[in-house]
């Protein structure tokens, strides 16, 4: 695990380390299969386009979870994620299968942060960020707000 | 049905609880899933180590899978039913909002209860009508510690 | 390219060992993912009055969850595999809480001359042991590189 | 769960009674998280049509769990499969039924046990054998 981050070394603005995903269909039918969240929709072509989606796309809950995985890599083993909220503004399709390996371009995903806010309430260190899930074009598909909690240097 | 029927209907309506055993395979299922490599979820003698004692489940898994039915609770089934009747058959993703409270350890049981918080007609200014409703469950561990809330908003649009 | 016996050199020779803690979910995950209804692997009450006195595990779950069968490194040649055939042999039953531990090992390689040319037939081994160090399963997979 | 058949009912030559199953995508996906089999070929048509096959194909293990069930409704709680083998021989799609049969090839008793041997195979909607395989089981004995 990266090294432990404290309450003192985050500011106003601070970025979130970013975390790149490249959404496969592999990685949507892990998600179905391993989820029991079955709903065709993110694996049959033919049923996401008859709802005018054109092709299967990606789970709301799957990017939820990306973010989850942004904010507890960036916290680390002693922070603790208090609150996380996110919308699905837009639809995001799985990588065509062009080739097993590279990506082509614009078809990496990132998941982005800001701490927005630090203050110290009931005795917690908190930090409030925005947080988003980024397509290739730079549009934000899943913004969402999170709180977290880090351990202080003050206090040992 | 009118909305304002659905809303007598079905506002603070609770749901059927569903037990859930929180199993070491379905952990590294999802955090497999989601390509996250944190050893907490993995490594049992990392995790042992750490301030949690044990493998955790990450935030957001509860009771994985978390939909008990072919798709959706059925509460929500029943919900979204209503409102169809009731003229607004387009369901919109409105977003969700979680709240941690307790560490979720394999082996734990959770209960998960959802109780519907609000359903609200409301007038945009360009005059559509819409629908918004909160769903909100919350999951109880076997000590009867409340880990975690949920809160799903929906926004239902009428038909063309 | 590595021939055929550089790669019988490799026969016996312990490939992967893999653990498996059975749990639950997995079984009833498996029982509904061949859509077997049978109550022995998901009806509690009713299993405890058979003779294994609780659920096992179906014998598709061996064919799950231990995905037996893995390759040694770098030692295909082609770039096309496929699975040709298994085969299980159950000794014991398998139940919830048991540990499995699997150890797969290369058991022949040999080549034929197929209608896309040249085949290469790999036959992994695997045993499956139980936390009892008792053999619960053998099994064989054959694996076509072309 | 059908009632227990015993060793004694079963001639050289009987038939299992046939099991049909309709395999459809969701089952795959299903699968694929069940066995952690995760290939594309199984649920990208595109990735399957670059490959050469008319759409994403049935797993071979899952048809091999099929048969495993097959034998499993045959012989009740008190039979036990003890061996099952099975080629991968032919591809088959889902949204077409998959039958799996079996027919029994020869009984014998060999320390104090009494054992069946099968040919099993699944068989698509044209009749042709696509996982041909073989399954042993033991039954119980009316005699004991």
């Amino acid at each position: 695990m990266a090294k432990q981050l404290y309450w003192e070394d985050v500011a106003d603005g601070s970025e979130l380390t970013p975390i790149p995903k490249i959404a496969t269909t592999q990685m949507l039918v892990k998600w179905a299969g391993a989820s029991g969240d079955l709903n065709p929709a993110h694996y049959e072509d033919t049923f996401a386009a008859a709802q005018g989606l054109n092709r299967a796309f990606v789970q709301g809950q799957l990017k939820r979870a990306w973010l989850v995985q942004l904010v507890t890599t960036w916290i680390g083993d002693e922070g603790t994620l208090k609150k996380l909220s996110c919308q699905f503004r837009a639809v995001d399709w799985p990588r065509f299968m062009a080739s097993l390996t590279d990506p082509k371009e614009g078809e990496t995903w990132w998941c982005k942060g800001n701490a927005t806010k630090k203050y110290v309430q009931d005795d917690e260190h908190l930090i409030d960020c925005d947080i988003w899930v980024e397509n290739g074009k730079g549009e934000k598909t899943t913004p969402g707000k999170a709180t977290v909690a880090l351990p202080s240097r003050g206090k040992s | 049905m009118e909305a304002e029927e659905v809303k007598q209907k079905f506002a603070g309506m609770v749901g059927e609880p569903i037990v859930n055993v929180v199993e070491k395979g379905s952990i590294k299922r999802y955090a497999y899933a989601v390509e996250d490599p944190n050893p907490l979820y993995y490594d049992e003698e990392y995790a042992a180590r750490s301030r949690y004692g044990t493998v955790i489940a990450p935030p957001g898994f509860f009771g994985w899978p978390a939909k008990p039915g072919p798709m959706l609770p059925k509460l929500m089934l029943d919900l979204l039913n209503g409102l169809k009747e009731a003229g607004y058959p387009n369901l919109l993703d409105g977003g969700i909002e979680l709240e941690f409270m307790v560490p979720i350890r394999a082996g734990d049981v959770l209960v998960s209860s959802p109780k519907i918080m609000d359903v609200n007609e409301r007038t945009t200014k360009a005059g559509t009508k819409m629908v918004f409703g909160t769903i909100e469950t919350t999951y109880i561990n076997q000590n009867g510690d409340t880990v975690a809330k949920a809160r799903q908003n929906l926004i239902c649009l009428p038909g063309a | 390219m590595v021939s055929v016996d550089e790669l019988r050199g490799m026969i016996g020779k312990e490939a992967k060992v893999e653990v498996t803690q059975i749990e639950k979910g997995m079984i009833k995950k498996a029982a509904e993912a061949i859509g077997d209804p049978n109550p022995l692997w998901q009806d509690e009450k009713r299993a405890r009055k058979t003779k294994y006195g609780g659920i096992i595990a179906p014998p598709g779950l061996l064919i799950t969850a231990m995905m037996s069968g893995s390759r040694p490194e770098g030692s295909m040649p082609f770039q096309r595999l496929l699975a040709g055939g298994g085969e299980w042999e159950f000794l014991l039953p398998i139940r919830a809480g048991d540990v499995i531990t699997s150890t797969t090992a290369l058991a022949d390689v040999y080549e034929r001359e197929g209608k896309a040319g040249k085949m290469l037939f790999f036959i992994f081994e695997t045993i499956h042991k139980n936390q009892l160090d008792e053999v619960v399963a053998k099994s064989r997979s054959t694996l076509i590189n072309y | 769960m059908a009632k227990q058949i015993f060793y004694e009912d079963i001639e050289e030559g009987a038939e299992i009674p046939a099991l049909t199953k309709h395999i459809t995508r969701r089952q795959l996906v299903m699968w694929a998280g069940a066995s952690g089999d995760y290939y594309e070929l199984h649920y990208d048509k595109d990735f399957a049509q670059s490959t050469g096959v008319p759409d994403v194909l049935v797993h071979g293990r899952l048809k091999a769990a099929l048969l495993g069930q097959l034998i499993t409704d045959w012989i009740g709680e008190e039979g036990r499969l003890t061996k099952l083998s099975c080629s991968y021989r032919g591809m088959d799609l889902p949204g077409e039924d998959l039958l799996c049969k079996g027919k029994v090839t020869k009984k014998y008793v060999k320390d104090g046990e009494h054992y069946i041997e099968c040919e099993v195979w699944t068989q698509n909607p044209k009749g042709e054998r696509t996982t041909p395989g073989t399954a042993t089981i033991v039954l119980p004995s009316r005699g004991r």
